[in-house]
């Protein structure tokens, strides 16, 4: 018995390992290329293979690009600063990327070669899979403290500093942001929520789903440090938050850390809201489930990447008070517009009903964040200037 | 301090369109490949680079025709050291700010084509690491001798004595000139044309001038000698004396040695 | 042999005196209040183990206490906390041993 | 091991031994434009003290200029300011002008006034760049300014053989004319600048995050503007309205019709700063295609004498630089040298008022705050 | 069986942290090991097939309450333990006697009298009926009033906190900044 469990739990696992390191590295160059064309410029292309030892080379669009930085981070030398804990400090990267790998296998990644017959590897899909989802992301919070505390840097411990306090503000709204898919699907486990989402109906195209896949995208964006968001590796104020005193190939792994939690957070955010896997053709042929799925999750790191070439970064106060004064508000609000919205439609099937709750529910959350917004921004609107002769 | 607005939109907006344009509009996307790489070792010393070759000036997208480098002597068609233009005077010398150029006059004169026997640099040396560019060694020269390169690919591995540009490493043909920076050579040769025909021409005139002085003064002479003859009947004593005849100093394309005079040379007219 | 629930509770006890020696030996105030955060895990280890073992687990009697635990137990860590720091501005020390003015 | 000594003082603070804490940014900060430092003293997030630390980059300019001819040195104030070297040797050459009696003729005005306002363009394009990539937009603005600037550079190149230190202007005119089919390509460029600009304002005026964030802050008062000396963009941010192009009327700004923009409110804060010179880079444009259409053939360069040997005399030229009043104030004693030369640099005075400004701001802003006032350091050390 | 030695090895971390936690000099690190020891809780539990537990375990513990207590430690002083202060209290000797009593003459025997269970209840039915829906079931139906009361209690706690840490911080800064 225990020889088909390993057989069933690696055919599940080694995918994930193979699939999302790739994506990882091929994200790297995706990520420089596109910020490169945003920004007018070609993006990498020189490293490229030799062709012919004396000179000439294909330089393939500078694919060659994350494999070099890859043996660069190898190649580099390890530096641990005097008097900083040498363990935790070689702890740190590891305690970041482990809780980003691990969540990767609750999302409903349904490979073709497993087509659902194996119960033991469905253990995976166990019960409270969002909960365990939010709960091992946490860990991520200590693997920040623990880098920016063995560093024994001034500028890294802020930053470590900051950047807990930016996960600890923004896991809440991203939580309740979930909460409202889970109520109204009724179940915790992820291939329940993505059965719910059969065929067109996303929970995106829902009113409260959009309101809450918006507050989710921007806690995901603030929990992977990301965009407007990456305020721990402010260079302009403190040099490169808590892994400042990291090189080499820890830094990678660092690195390898943030790009899978973007990937774990948003191949949640495609479970809860945007229907994993459901697309067209999805029917006739099973294996475009996980093409679906990942094309979503490229999406969203598209956005990410979009957003990254066009936004500033936010200061200190005005990310918290915008997480705590306008997020958590409005995803509070947000459960119980989701409830009401649910229980009338439960109520009667009619689609007249139905229709008259979905434009209820968007006036009364616009209203809301308008409202918000209004309370917040009371001081800040652009000015006129008078000229003189 | 809300943060979603519409202002962030159409910042998005923007960034995509020019995330777009980059593909398809040429005038976004300015940056251009740099094609030219150094395929074997650097050159030992900055004058061991090809001399003549234009092509080693890489492509034409980083150096246009109007942009200027260290300087050059220049020399008419021929051999180099025969028709070298650079007469030693040593007035870029003392004007240069940065102080970075060293001559050394040559001991006699040397005949060069057409015109007087000039003296010649012994030594012309140009510290490429400390000249800056700056075109004041051009404007002061009062022969057109010397004239700025396009070439700046001249690094060497040691920054001491490889970074002197000699004498041998300066001279290049006027052809050269004219191929690196067409229209402002051709408008240097015209306006040197134009001021040999003004020469020539004022030269003619001064011989006309003088011709018809002599001829002039030959005649006041007779008809003096013939008035004296009269007055000398009349009265001897008052003194006669032809206004000592005016020698136009013919403007001498050869300054005197003394170093004060600073022939200013007019900037190119348009 | 398969687990039994004696293993647990062993298990169970030993943690729970291993937070009594610390609440016991140690100065600082914030490692007094490990020891009784483990000393918390170790009860509620002994719930889980009682309701897996137990008669009729269908009632969930002891994950729902374990729940409520857990609750409460973040809820005094929070307070127990905030009371430490505000001790040590007011002391400007957190040994336990040097906190007996109570004792005049 | 000994801990490495704390260079902080403890601070007693409401009961709660905090320390301030003392960060030293530049002179190698990624946000400093150039070698200058800040010793910033930080109680958690709030500056508390700053000491600006500036001179990496003093190179003797003036005593060298003591020691060379005067049109050796014109060559040398392409350094100072090295965003705009065109507007620095305007500055010199007016100075000089006033030495001797030298008639410029009109084309080398109009190409003055052409140049002048092409710097004016590249020097506030790229600060706005830069000042985003400080609130952090990861130099998205600034390749777009880059891309402009490079199209501007391109003309200078044309015009004077070098893109930044064009030493370009000689007294009593310039040193070349511009080549054929140069005023067209300027046309070309400047047609082409106000549809950038729309792009640029849509991407950044209206950004909430830039809003919020220079809003309210690094505000200078027009009291404190004025009595510190502040000039250029700076000074009408905080609402004065003085524009030395209106004030001297040198060259022949009088005959185009301009506007100046400056703040109303007088609370000139990094936003105003921001918004003026986005202004101010329009009202280039229309200086610009007025230049443009009123430029005839002419000569360039006036009956300058063959040695510039001014007699005992002093002079003080100065010009409406992109930064600010920049002056330069000649002594000549009869000889080729000049016995005292002295220059204006308006980001050096700028810069006195960084420490008002960014007392009781936040660390991100203090960076902001230097951003906004534009400095370059070789202008600030000379 | 290999689930007897998942418990051994699980048992060992747990033990193995919540010693580390107590006999540290450095607090930082016995924070760590506490991290551990929670962790290897959540282990336990889900060998106990209390997994909804776990999950609540890691999330609250590991989660928070670690790094609560990091940022208290940071905010008291003789964190890296390095100097000279006495770690134990006076009484350090006694404690470790009184814990080892009560393990021994309390424990042990209420442990030994407790009935060997014969047949316990087999893992397929505990897995079908404690599932989450399940425990949300039970959670409303009987226990809808301490539910109300928990969220009263965290509430009073949250609030409390707050002002017991902050201190004189919020009233002087009414009068600092009016």
């Amino acid at each position: 018995m225990t020889l088909d469990l390993i057989k069933d739990i690696l055919l599940a696992t080694v995918p994930l390992l193979i699939i999302f390191p790739t994506m990882f590295a091929l994200t790297t160059w995706v990520e420089r290329k596109a910020l490169a064309r945003i920004q007018n410029r070609i993006g990498p292309n020189k490293v490229g293979v030799p062709l012919t030892p004396y000179g000439g080379k294909l330089s393939l669009f500078g694919l060659g690009q994350p494999a070099a930085d890859g043996i660069k981070m190898l190649f580099k030398e390890n530096i641990v600063p005097t008097g900083a804990d040498r363990l935790f400090h070689f702890l740190a990267p590891i305690l970041s990327l482990i809780p980003s790998m691990l969540v990767l296998c609750f999302l409903p990644l349904d490979f073709p070669w497993l087509n659902g017959e194996q119960n033991s590897v469905k253990a995976f899909m166990l019960d409270g899979a969002v909960i365990f989802f939010f709960a091992i992301t946490g860990l991520n919070t200590l693997a920040v403290f623990m880098a920016g505390w063995a560093s024994r840097n001034k500028y890294s411990l802020l930053g470590g500093m900051r950047a807990i306090a930016q996960m600890v503000s923004y896991e809440i709204p991203l939580v309740l942001s979930a909460v409202v898919v889970v109520m109204i699907v009724g179940s915790l486990n992820a291939d329940n929520i993505a059965k719910a989402q059969e065929g067109w109906n996303w929970f995106v195209f829902q009113p409260w789903g959009l309101a809450a896949f918006v507050i989710f995208f921007i806690g995901a964006l603030a929990e992977t440090n990301r965009s407007p968001f990456d305020l721990p590796e402010a260079e302009s104020e403190i040099i490169a938050g808590y892994f400042t005193e990291y090189s080499g190939f820890k830094f990678a792994l660092f690195f390898l850390g943030e790009y899978i939690a973007m990937f774990a957070i948003s191949g949640l955010a495609v479970t809860l809201f945007l229907g994993a896997g459901a697309g067209p053709g999805v029917e006739s042929l099973s294996w475009l489930k996980i093409f679906w799925f990942l094309t979503k999750v490229c999406i969203l790191i598209g956005v990410m990447i979009w957003l990254r070439g066009t936004l500033p970064r936010l200061r200190v106060d005005q990310l918290m008070g915008f997480a705590w004064k306008f997020l958590l508000p409005l995803s509070i609000l947000n459960i119980f517009v989701a409830g009401f919205a649910w229980h009338i439609k439960d109520a009667n099937k009619e689609t007249a009903t139905s229709v008259v709750v979905w434009i209820a529910s968007i006036i009364i959350l616009y209203a809301a964040a308008k409202g918000l917004d209004r309370v917040n921004r009371a001081k800040v609107k652009p000015r006129t200037y008078q000229y003189g002769e | 301090m809300s943060v979603l607005g519409s202002g962030i939109f159409k910042g998005m907006a923007v960034t995509l369109k020019n995330f777009v344009g980059s593909y398809f509009d040429k005038e976004r996307l300015t940056t251009n490949e740099y094609a030219w790489q150094a395929n074997d070792k650097l050159p030992e010393r900055a004058g061991d680079y090809p001399k003549e070759e234009a092509e080693q000036l890489s492509d034409t997208t980083t150096v246009t025709q109007y942009s200027r480098n260290f300087p050059m002597l220049l020399h008419d068609a021929g051999e180099p050291m025969d028709t070298v233009r650079c007469v030693a005077c040593q007035i870029c010398e003392r004007e240069c700010p940065p102080q970075c150029i060293y001559i050394e006059k040559s001991t006699e004169k040397k005949e060069r084509s057409g015109n007087k026997a000039q003296f010649y640099p012994a030594t012309f040396d140009i510290d490429v690491s400390v000249c800056m560019s700056c075109q004041i060694c051009v404007e002061v020269c009062p022969f057109d001798a010397i004239v700025m390169n396009s070439q700046f690919e001249l690094s060497t591995p040691s920054r001491f004595g490889e970074l002197l540009l000699r004498r041998d490493d300066l001279l290049k043909s006027n052809d050269y000139y004219y191929k690196i920076h067409p229209e402002e050579a051709s408008a240097r040769d015209k306006r040197i044309a134009d001021e040999k025909a003004a020469k020539e021409a004022k030269k003619k005139a001064a011989e006309a001038a003088k011709k018809k002085a002599a001829e002039a003064k030959s005649k006041s002479e007779a008809e003096a000698k013939a008035k004296e003859e009269a007055e000398a009947a009349s009265k001897p004593t008052e003194p006669s004396d032809t206004p000592p005849a005016e020698s136009t100093a013919t403007p001498s394309t050869e300054p005197p040695a003394t170093p004060t005079t600073e022939p200013e040379k007019e900037g190119s007219a348009e | 042999m398969t687990l039994a629930l004696h293993h647990c509770l062993i298990l169970a006890a030993v943690l729970f005196c291993i937070g009594l020696l610390g609440a016991f030996s140690r100065r600082n105030a914030i490692v007094v209040l490990f020891s009784v955060e483990i000393m918390l895990n170790a009860a509620n280890l002994n719930f889980i183990a009682f309701w897996r073992y137990g008669t009729n687990p269908e009632l969930l009697h002891g994950p729902l206490f374990t729940l409520f635990t857990i609750a409460v137990a973040a809820a005094e860590v929070a307070v127990g906390l905030a009371l430490v720091i505000a001790v040590y501005r007011h002391f400007r020390s957190v040994d336990l041993e040097s906190l007996d003015t109570l004792k005049e | 091991m000994t801990v490495a000594a704390p260079n902080y003082e403890l601070v007693q603070q409401d009961g709660l031994e905090t320390s301030l804490l003392e960060v030293s940014m530049g002179p190698h900060h990624p946000s400093t434009h150039g070698v200058f430092r800040m010793d910033v003293k930080l109680d958690g997030e709030t500056v508390v003290d700053l000491k600006p630390v500036f001179g990496y980059l003093h190179r003797n300019h003036e005593k060298l200029a003591e020691n060379m001819s005067y049109l050796a040195s014109m060559p040398f104030t392409d350094r100072l300011d090295y965003f705009n070297s065109m507007t620095n040797n305007w500055a010199y050459a007016l100075a000089a002008e006033q030495l001797v009696e030298i008639e410029i003729p009109e084309r080398a005005e109009y190409l003055r006034v052409i140049m002048s306002e092409l710097t004016r363009l590249v020097n506030h394009v790229s600060l706005v760049g830069f000042f985003v990539n400080d609130l952090g937009a990861l130099g998205t603005p600034l390749l777009y300014a880059f891309r402009e600037r490079e199209k501007i550079l391109d003309l200078f190149e044309q015009a004077s053989g070098a893109r930044m230190m064009c030493n370009y202007f000689r007294f009593g005119g310039l040193r070349c004319d511009v080549p054929d089919g140069w005023l067209d390509r300027t046309r070309e460029v400047v047609d082409r600048f106000p549809k950038f600009l729309d792009e640029y304002e849509k991407l950044l005026c209206e950004n909430e995050i830039i809003l919020s964030r220079t809003q309210g802050v690094g505000n200078l008062s027009k009291e404190l503007a004025i009595s510190a000396g502040i000039t250029g963009p700076m000074l009408r941010a905080s609402g004065v309205n003085y524009d030395i192009r209106k004030v001297d009327n040198y060259g022949i700004y009088e005959r185009f019709k301009f506007r100046v923009p400056y703040s109303e409110g007088d609370v000139g804060d990094c936003y105003d700063r921001f918004m003026v010179r986005m202004l101010e880079m329009r009202e280039s444009i229309g200086i610009l295609r007025q230049a443009l259409d009123g430029i005839e053939n002419g000569p360039i360069m006036g009956n300058a004498g063959k040695v510039f040997k001014p007699q005992k005399s002093e002079a003080y030229g100065r010009v409406e630089a992109p930064k600010g009043e920049l002056g330069f104030y000649l002594v000549a004693d009869g000889t080729t040298q000049p016995y005292r030369y002295r220059v204006r640099p308006p980001s050096f005075i700028n810069l006195t008022v960084l420490q008002d400004m960014c007392i009781g701001q936040q660390v991100a802003d203090a960076v902001i705050i230097l951003g906004s006032i534009d400095i370059v350091l070789g202008e600030v050390d000379r | 069986m290999n689930e007897v030695t998942a418990f051994w090895m699980l048992a060992a971390i747990s033990v193995l942290g919540a010693l580390i936690a107590v006999r540290k000099r450095n607090l930082v690190h016995g924070v760590f090991a506490l991290l551990v020891f929670f962790v290897g809780l959540a282990g336990l539990f889900l060998l106990l097939l209390a997994e909804f537990i776990a999950v609540v375990q890691i999330l609250v513990y590991a989660g928070a309450v670690g790094i609560l207590i990091l940022f208290a430690i940071m905010l008291t002083d003789r964190v890296t333990g390095r100097d000279a202060f006495r770690v134990t209290s006076r009484g350090s000797f006694w404690g470790a006697l009184i814990s080892l009593a009560v393990f021994l003459v309390i424990l042990l025997p209420t442990i030994q009298d407790i009935p060997t269970i014969e047949n316990p209840t087999p893992k397929e039915t505990i897995v079908e009926t404690s599932t989450v829906k399940q425990l949300g079931i039970h959670l409303i139906k009987p226990y809808i009033i301490t539910i109300e009361i928990l969220a009263l209690l965290l509430t009073a706690a949250l609030v409390g906190a707050v002002t017991a840490a902050q201190g004189g911080r919020a009233s002087e800064n009414e009068e600092n900044n009016k």
